[in-house]
């Protein structure tokens, strides 16, 4: 229902207002956020994300699409932030709303997974030794 | 014919910059036009097995056959989330 | 983290707040919102929920600390709103804050389970007609 | 011995209190207690079978016994969330 790329910091809220309707009993909300020890294990003071808008922002679409009907009726909105992010901001956040909480959990897990996976955007961690490495995503287990 | 490169996070860095415009002979490849690259970078080796390529924000193989005015990214593994 | 009931609106921001630190990458959030139809299948213009402080809070509690370790490190914080509700308004919000997605996820998703089923709190229905009844909880599939 | 009643939800509209103090024998269950007020508001009797019932905001059974000065919370099925 919203889909956006920026530079900004993140609003839940808004996003969250984006998806609700009077239908639906359940918001699941997730936010990814910069965390001190990034998948490697060298304290981080940052993160940098670059994106390809062009072909992220249809991407991010068609996971919103495809997590509305999988698992019964829900409405997505996914944002992403992009530039430099210190300690501690968002990154990403997916809003989800659904008449009940099963289809929204389950939604939102499933747009994030996806996102994770599917999306063109890159990372990079800026150590607090100055080091700086781009850090792709593991693969799915 | 002229075809646009779109480069990013790793690849960006290396090739120093985030487009670059080159001129391909007709039918030209999208693996083509990488190889193009990556031998003019040979930093890029190290990061080519795991890039993928896009043709006009669609991902192609490295057979697909680009066009005049094509932009051709290429992507290293994803890190969004 | 943050147990409370209360009478005012429920501010979602601020329980993320009271649950991020730098080490979690993940913040997971549930809001039960009062929806037009509910359990039933009249429609309503509004819920009004009670509750037994001295017991729901300990309860409240207890679930929170169970999730926390269930699954994985993870910090929780969870309100509940009584009093009169309109149709959007948020009754509850559950927020979880972990290093890592899926654990934040299924905390979350255990917390709202448990609350239904231990938490002492009431809702009534208020429907368009001018009629209105308690409604439980369906016991759980 | 005297008791607190706890009412709540459906139970405490049929009661028209949230609360009553009643003057019961010492040793009086927790069961015997919702009994009498069962029995005072027949009314009760539609949601008794579902009813749980607390001694000082903990779940007890029926056999409870019950002491000077306890609170009784007397709980329709619950509806939060």
């Amino acid at each position: 229902m919203k889909y956006e790329i920026t530079r900004e910091p993140l609003a839940l809220e808004s996003l969250i207002e984006a998806v609700r309707t009077d239908a639906c009993g359940a918001v699941v909300a997730f936010l990814g956020v910069v965390r001190e020890l990034g998948d490697g294990d060298q304290p981080v003071d940052g993160l940098s994300y670059e994106a390809y808008p062009a072909m992220a922002l249809p991407e991010m679409r068609a996971i919103g699409e495809e997590a509305s009907h999988k698992f019964g009726e829900a409405r997505l909105a996914i944002a992403h932030r992009i530039g430099d992010l210190r300690l501690g901001e968002a990154s990403v956040a997916v809003a989800v709303a659904a008449p009940h909480r099963g289809v929204a959990f389950d939604a939102c897990e499933y747009a994030i997974d996806q996102l994770k996976e599917r999306v063109p955007i890159w990372k990079k961690e800026h150590f607090r030794s100055g080091e700086a490495r781009w850090r792709p995503n593991a693969p799915r287990p | 014919m002229r075809v646009r490169i779109l480069a990013f996070a790793g690849v960006r860095e290396i090739v120093g910059a985030a487009q670059r415009t080159v001129e391909v002979p007709a039918g030209a490849t999208a693996g083509r036009v990488w190889d193009d690259l990556a031998r003019e970078f040979p930093r890029l080796s190290e990061i080519a097995r795991s890039t993928r390529l896009a043709r006009n924000g669609a991902l192609v193989e490295r057979d697909a056959a680009l066009q005049d005015g094509d932009e051709l990214a290429v992507m290293p593994p994803f890190g969004g989330g």
